[in-house]
């Protein structure tokens, strides 16, 4: 079972060679670009908060996961499917939230920096704790290709979750051999050539070198590994045959 | 602006803990014991331990 | 096999009557309304255009499509699954896209008149022609209650097609005995008063005398009984215990 | 405004049909043989028989 997980910049390109190259089983995507985007526009402004450690996150208050939701499940899903359909696969696409795909545990609310005090700030994020494999591998057993965005459920409301780690979960819980992580730099870089493979036991260092987007990749890639996936990549989406021949990093045991 | 100070007890050893205008959900730590407190009334200053996960890459 | 419909005005409303009542097996929504109030936000203006026989229906050119499918498949769609899922129902949502669930043929654009001219305007509306009962049966067998949004797929693209008709002819093609059509009127209203019974053969004489929301409803109604369905309700959504006891109008054979 | 009249051929009897400021995908027909028929090229003026579904109420 190949999981794959697309996001970031990348969702809003030209995806021909992507579609072309399917061979995934499940596809896992994100979009929080283009929710800022069409959050402004619904003149939901999008707050950033700085954790006491310096750490900027988006906060997802009632109105901004509302947004979340839509653009999420029904803006970029459904481009993704029909990108999908158009070349013959069964896509089907639903959120986290459907048949409880995506079961997560809310944070107990974000820490924010608000002048000199810090604040605990109600938030709609959560961490993924469980996965409805029964439902996916009911699809993927039938000839269908499950395209999840990446919105979780937990009590009872719709929960803002990291895209790579929900991929990454789903690849454990469905004992995927490979998580294949498109996005749209070329893999991990380090002084600005591309790192070919780390070790599981490596890992840890370079999520101390990497910036904040491709911290959460590596960590990611952490939890599948230690999960049972085997062999996790990260690498660009934009190139020819990105699914058959990724160039990028690839994590390992 | 005038600034209130409050103060209210440490709900873990008892202490008396001293804030300058409180905010609901403020975090503090109790200089007497060193727990991590959070505020959940201002009038009366009232304190309930923090839970407290570990600090977190939010999407 | 019971399918249900709810639509118009009604998805803005306190639906707990509905969630609480909950017996069916398969749902489908519109949700036109929340649409042109987003569209209009995100600057796209709503343009309906009037057919030669005076008819005024929706123009759905590209902008307005990708709007119609991200509300109904990531807003209306998704509040509906949290309604069913905080009652304990396996719902599972997406849209006619999806799976290709409700497949449908274009329009051939829809006429218009421009001044004295009458031209024909492209457009992404489209008629249910296929459901793909093999995915729907497969979900509704392992207890998941699919939960649809009429947008549909078709030469390639999303097609806006009526909510109605494609909740009659889901009824149709999974053999549904009954469709529950709730909305946000009591039921067919001649002057004034609730029609409780139509025959099929009565039918024609009511499509003329009702408004053009409910002359859709009656086509459907129409459609769903000459395709095998015995009983089909219109009713409203909003009254205790909407589905167990619906008090509106039953159109039967 | 300038009103420029021109003339195409019907694709059915090839009788000979005038319309002033033509727009593309405006739909006419032959007061020869009464076929529906649609602009499809404005310079110059040709139509193609029209395909007309049964009048249908649009969600």
């Amino acid at each position: 079972m190949l999981v794959i997980k697309i996001g970031g910049s990348l969702l809003e390109e030209d995806l021909e060679n992507f579609y072309d190259d399917w061979i995934g089983d499940i596809l896992v995507h994100g979009g929080a670009k283009k929710v800022t985007e069409i959050g402004e526009k619904l003149g939901v402004k999008q707050e950033f908060i700085v954790s006491p450690s310096g750490f900027k996150s988006r906060h997802t208050d009632e109105k901004t996961l509302e947004i979340f939701t839509m653009v999420l499940s029904g803006l970029i899903n459904k481009k993704l499917v029909i990108g999908l359909l158009s070349k013959g696969h069964k896509a089907v696409g639903f959120s986290g939230i459907d048949g409880e795909v995506l079961k997560a545990q809310r944070k107990k609310g974000v820490l924010a920096k608000i002048g000199e005090k810090v604040v605990r700030v109600e938030d709609f994020s959560g961490n993924v704790i469980g996965v409805n494999t029964e439902l996916l591998k009911l699809l993927v057993s039938n000839g269908y290709v499950p395209v999840i965005a990446s919105v979780a459920y937990g009590e009872g409301v719709a929960l803002n979750v990291d895209g790579d780690r929900s991929a990454a979960k789903v690849a454990v819980e469905t004992g995927a051999e490979k998580l294949l992580i498109l996005t749209d730099v070329e893999g991990v870089l380090i002084k600005g050539d591309i790192v070919p493979k780390i070790k599981l036991y490596e890992l840890d260092e370079y999520i101390d070198e990497v910036g904040a987007g491709m911290k959460k990749k590596l960590l990611a890639a952490k939890e599948a590994l230690e999960g049972g996936v085997k062999e996790v990549i990260i690498s660009s989406g934009k190139k020819e045959n990105p699914i058959s021949q990724p160039t990028g990093t690839r994590v390992i045991r | 602006m005038v600034e209130i100070a409050r103060t209210g007890e440490c709900p873990e050893c008892g202490a008396l803990i001293g804030l300058k205008d409180p905010l609901i959900r403020e975090i503090t730590t109790c200089e007497e014991c060193g727990v991590t407190l959070e505020v959940i009334s201002i009038e009366p200053l009232l304190f309930e331990i923090a839970e407290l996960e570990g600090e977190d890459w939010g999407e």
